[in-house]
């Protein structure tokens, strides 16, 4: 069991280059909007050094429902915020994808996936931050929602490019992946706990860094700090 | 160590294969391996034969055993991307229209059983998944560390490449820490077995690994900055091009690939 | 009655050779003892197997091949726990083994896993702490302390598991003299409680200081041992770990004055200058580095 | 020559006082000068603000109010990077120095950072490594770089970008007695070739041998200086940093023996020892730690 990824020669042709398509530009407006603010050294430093922690993170088994193996890429948005969030899910999946797990033609569909569940747990848990919610909740909802997302994202991708070398109708297909995505959904609670745990921890051994990011979040706009 | 999985593949393994290995397949040149991946991908894509997703996955099976490879490790290996192949395939072998396979099920959903159309796409699916993951493993199990961050700083534009090629460095780091992170809680008899009775210790350890990267990235800002960098980590070395030989064959490889695909496939071209 | 060796000893390591996951062989054929109420320091240079030797003791690395016998018993894959009850371990890296968001959270912490109720976990905690002279950083988040308290801490932590043996991997690493100072007394407080010690380290003053028995490693292998004034008056040995002895041995052997008694530590090394005629040292003497 | 004070400096700190962003005081008001052709080691407790001090010689930390002077010009915020290739600065944690792929790649790293082009860049970092005697160590990957390794391809690093001056937080942490004494003439190599060198260490043999002037630290405060003679024969300001002399001084110290010439290193102790009644020793002996 594991945070499924889009596995290699799964859709066709055309909707290999359109998934690579989508993932191009929308890495491509990160890329844009972090050179148009001058690159900064922490910016990189920080990616760098996150996306390798979230790579080593996916070799620690959780033991539930027989291993589970997570990225926390709920947790790598809400703390890298969504810029280099999106980055860093690039990045990992380009290492997962160099070792056997998740697949290289499909690198932009599962960037696209990842790269909303952190964007998306990111801005659910400054909202809900400014609605006065304790760190606890905030993030795991923020993270059970932003995975949440991913996972239906990830069904949607699969529904939209049917299987490769299936002559299953659409809809038939939807019930099929329906078990996929529940899978990925019950994935998404269990990360989403664990995060919340996981920043309340941070948050009582190093109280300044979230405050530390609050304050430089109100400084600058969101996608300007990050980005 | 035995608390990381089996099933991710440690990259300080990869690179003890990379570096003090040797066999013909470390003698090829990476960008050339690196040109096989994408052919591969191209391949699986469009193939919707059996026999051929067949072949192609004995063929890198093949190669990854002259690389000198352990197959074992593979086995454990192959449980992740299997498990999409799973998770997708097993319900469309049972919805998939066609013949079925012996007698059907009587569920509560109605008669279910496994087509032969529904098996055969279980085992393409397989084969497809595998073949890329296979030789991807071979590829990176095989190509010398400074030359994999060679090619990953050419092929992705800054600052992508700048964020892998330190990824790239420090995910060794990292995985140590968490490595020392388990064991020290183990050795003060924590289990980790059990997932719910231990979830804090383990957001202490995620915890832990996460706060260690960001103290670490806010060191890696000052030591780089005191060497005057200004967000670009250039590499030197280099990875000649390919020699003719392989030039040749890749291009073969590609032609093949494209012929197959529009006679055998979409039927473009008839002979 | 340290290293006694005809009483039995509380750990008992047999392994053929330990490899690491990448091939590197970490460790070769090695038996090895902790007896009851003996200090034992391991030395030898970067990479001679020092933390992989340690690792084993309480069956955080199995050997390839080999048996670990704990208390007499040997222990199987499913008594690993008793192992890491039995043995407790300070690791050489402080910072990664805090994990607590308290000190005093952190020293219950392994109290907490074997099922003690919280009251009385709470009550050992304390008490531990108290023994380091650490009780006023009870409340103290161990991230924020210094590289010296981190390892008090980590010390309380295992001491009040209670273990019949202490292994500590390079205790005064990264410490200023008078943290390790501190730390050199807390293991002869330790030893004194009839807890066994075995320790990894780099400043042989300290080995000579607080160890019974040195034992030398060289490339994986355990090279030779006895006591510090049979060991560091034993040049091939030394050499051919690559170390070199104490100041106080080089300044003995090397003056050329007539030094009595193979002064291993500076305080017989001054005593022994002091011309005083009397017996050579029988005593050891504690001083940890820096003890003047 | 050694600290002239006639001399202008090469770096001329004035700081009021540093905070960190959380508040805490790293250091409190310093006048620090570094001269051409000398060694200088802080010394002091754990926190005393060591690193804090010598992260200001290259601007990587700014004073919140006070200025840095570099060859004679102060630095201004737009100047930072003539602060940075002036001074060199060699990090406690060699690990995360070493951000390239390659051990040639990361000691060509500050270069190609400065424009310089790829041909002269590789002669010079190969030089470099040469200097340190890692010319081997070309091809490797430093992940898996011993831990003296990576301090002499750290060293390379800083080196190839041909600096006046040199710093060296506490570069001896976690090596061997061997490696140590590596790192301790690499030290000395790089003062021959008229190199300042400013460098953090806990370990107190360390600085007597190989450093001009001591420069002790306390609290967030430089609380007194000299040449090691000076220092550690001045159990006072010992005492108000809470450090100990070295092995040699305290021998020297504690032995009812007539000791001439106030010996700092082992080797000037043991020559005393030795009686010989010629003049006290006058030229500094360079002996790293565990020298024999
Ligand atoms: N996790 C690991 N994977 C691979 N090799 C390792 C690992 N840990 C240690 N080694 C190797 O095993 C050998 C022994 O290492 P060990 O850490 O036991 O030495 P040590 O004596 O403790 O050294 P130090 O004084 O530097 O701590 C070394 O060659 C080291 O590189
Ligand atoms: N990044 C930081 N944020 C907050 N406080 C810090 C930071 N770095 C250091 N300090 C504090 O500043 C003071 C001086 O620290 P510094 O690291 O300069 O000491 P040091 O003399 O180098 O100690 P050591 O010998 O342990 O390396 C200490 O109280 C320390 O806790
Ligand atoms: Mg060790
Ligand atoms: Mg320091």
């Amino acid at each position: 069991m594991a945070h499924i990824h889009l596995g290699e020669g799964s859709f066709p042709l055309w909707a290999v280059a359109l998934w690579t398509l989508v993932g191009v530009t929308l890495i491509g407006i990160v890329v844009y909007r972090l050179r148009r603010g001058g690159i900064k050294t922490h910016q990189i430093a920080l990616a760098g050094i996150g996306a390798a922690a979230s790579f080593a993170v996916f070799q620690l088994n959780l033991p539930v429902w027989g291993g589970i193996h997570m990225n926390l890429t709920g947790l790598v948005g809400i703390l890298a915020g969504p810029a280099l969030g999106a980055l860093i899910a690039l990045v990992v999946n380009v290492f997962s994808a160099a070792l056997g797990h998740g697949a290289v033609g499909l690198l932009g569909a599962n960037t696209l996936v990842n790269a909303t569940e952190a964007i998306a747990a990111y801005y659910i848990f400054r909202t809900l931050l400014r609605m006065d919610w304790d760190v606890f909740p905030a993030t795991a909802s923020a993270a059970t929602i932003g995975l949440s997302a991913g996972a239906v994202l990830m069904g949607a991708i699969i529904v939209v490019s049917g299987v490769n070398g299936s002559a299953l109708p659409r809809a038939d297909l939807t019930v099929a992946v329906a078990g996929l995505v529940g899978l990925n959904l019950g994935v998404a609670v269990v990360e989403g706990i664990l995060t919340g745990f996981v920043v309340q921890f941070l948050a009582s051994v190093r109280p300044d860094l979230l405050d530390l990011i609050d304050r430089e979040r109100g400084e600058e706009d969101p996608a300007g700090v990050a980005a | 160590m035995t608390t990381l999985s089996n099933h991710v593949p440690d990259p300080r393994l990869i690179t003890a294969y990379a570096e003090h290995r040797d066999s013909p397949v470390h003698r090829v040149n990476a960008w050339t391996k690196f040109g096989t991946v994408g052919a591969l991908v191209l391949a699986v894509t469009v193939a919707d034969s059996l026999p051929v997703l067949t072949g192609l996955y004995a063929a890198t099976l093949v190669v990854y055993g002259v690389a000198g490879l352990p197959y074992r490790r593979l086995l454990y290996w192959y449980t992740l991307p299997l498990l999409f192949v799973v998770s997708v395939a097993v319900p469309l072998a049972v919805l998939e229209p066609g013949t079925p396979i012996g007698g059907a099920l009587g569920t509560p959903l109605g008669a279910l059983s496994v087509t032969w159309q529904g098996a055969i796409l279980f085992a393409e699916l397989s084969c497809r998944s595998l073949t890329v993951v296979t030789f991807a493993l071979a590829a990176t199990m095989t190509t010398r560390y400074a030359d994999v961050a060679y090619l990953l700083g050419r092929v992705l534009p800054t600052p992508i490449d700048q964020v892998t090629l330190l990824t790239y460095r420090f995910t060794f780091v990292m995985v140590e820490t968490l490595e020392a992170l388990v064991r020290a809680v183990l050795a003060r008899g924590a289990t980790l077995s059990e997932f719910w009775a231990n979830r804090r210790t383990y957001a202490r350890i995620l915890g832990m690994t996460l706060l260690t990267a960001i103290e670490r990235s806010e060191r890696l800002v000052k030591s780089m900055e005191a060497r005057g960098y200004d967000g670009d980590i250039t590499l030197y070395g280099d990875v000649p091009r390919p020699p003719i030989r392989e030039i040749v064959v890749l291009v073969a490889v590609y032609a093949a690939v494209v012929g197959y695909a529009l006679i055998a496939v979409y039927g473009v071209v008839s002979l | 009655m340290s290293g006694d060796e005809t009483t039995a000893p509380l750990v008992d390591l047999h392994c053929e050779a330990h490899t690491y996951p990448d091939g590197t062989v970490g460790m070769h054929e090695v038996d090895f003892q902790v007896y009851p109420d003996e200090v034992v320091a391991l030395v030898g240079g970067n990479g001679a197997g020092k933390s992989t030797l340690l690792e084993h003791l309480n069956a955080t690395l199995v050997p390839d091949d080999g048996e670990l016998v704990v208390d007499g018993t040997p222990i199987t894959d499913d008594d690993l726990a008793r192992a890491r009850s039995a043995v407790g371990f300070v690791f050489q890296d402080a910072d990664t083994q805090l994990v607590a968001p308290t000190v005093l959270d952190d020293v219950r912490f392994g109290l907490q896993n074997y099922g003690v109720p919280a009251e009385e976990a709470t009550e050992r905690a304390r008490e531990a702490l108290a023994t380091v002279d650490a009780s006023h950083l009870e409340d103290r988040i161990p991230h924020y302390l210094s590289g010296g308290e981190k390892r008090l801490v980590g010390l309380a932590g295992v001491l009040v598991l209670e273990p019949s043996v202490i292994v500590l991997d390079e205790p005064l690493a990264g410490l200023d003299p008078a943290r390790s100072r501190l730390v050199a007394d807390h293991v002869e407080r330790i030893h004194e409680e009839g807890i066994s010690v075995v320790l990894s380290t780099h400043d042989l003053e300290f080995a000579a200081a607080v160890a019974d028995r040195i034992c030398v490693m060289s490339d994986g292998d355990v090279v030779g041992q006895g006591t510090p004034r049979e060991v560091f008056y034993d040049p091939e040995l030394l050499d051919a770990a690559n170390l070199h002895p104490p100041s106080a041995v080089r300044v003995a052997r090397d003056t050329g004055l007539d030094v009595d008694g193979r002064p291993v530590t500076e305080a017989e090394l001054v005593q022994a200058l002091a011309g005083s005629q009397s017996e050579p040292p029988q005593t050891r003497r504690v001083d940890g580095p820096g003890a003047d």
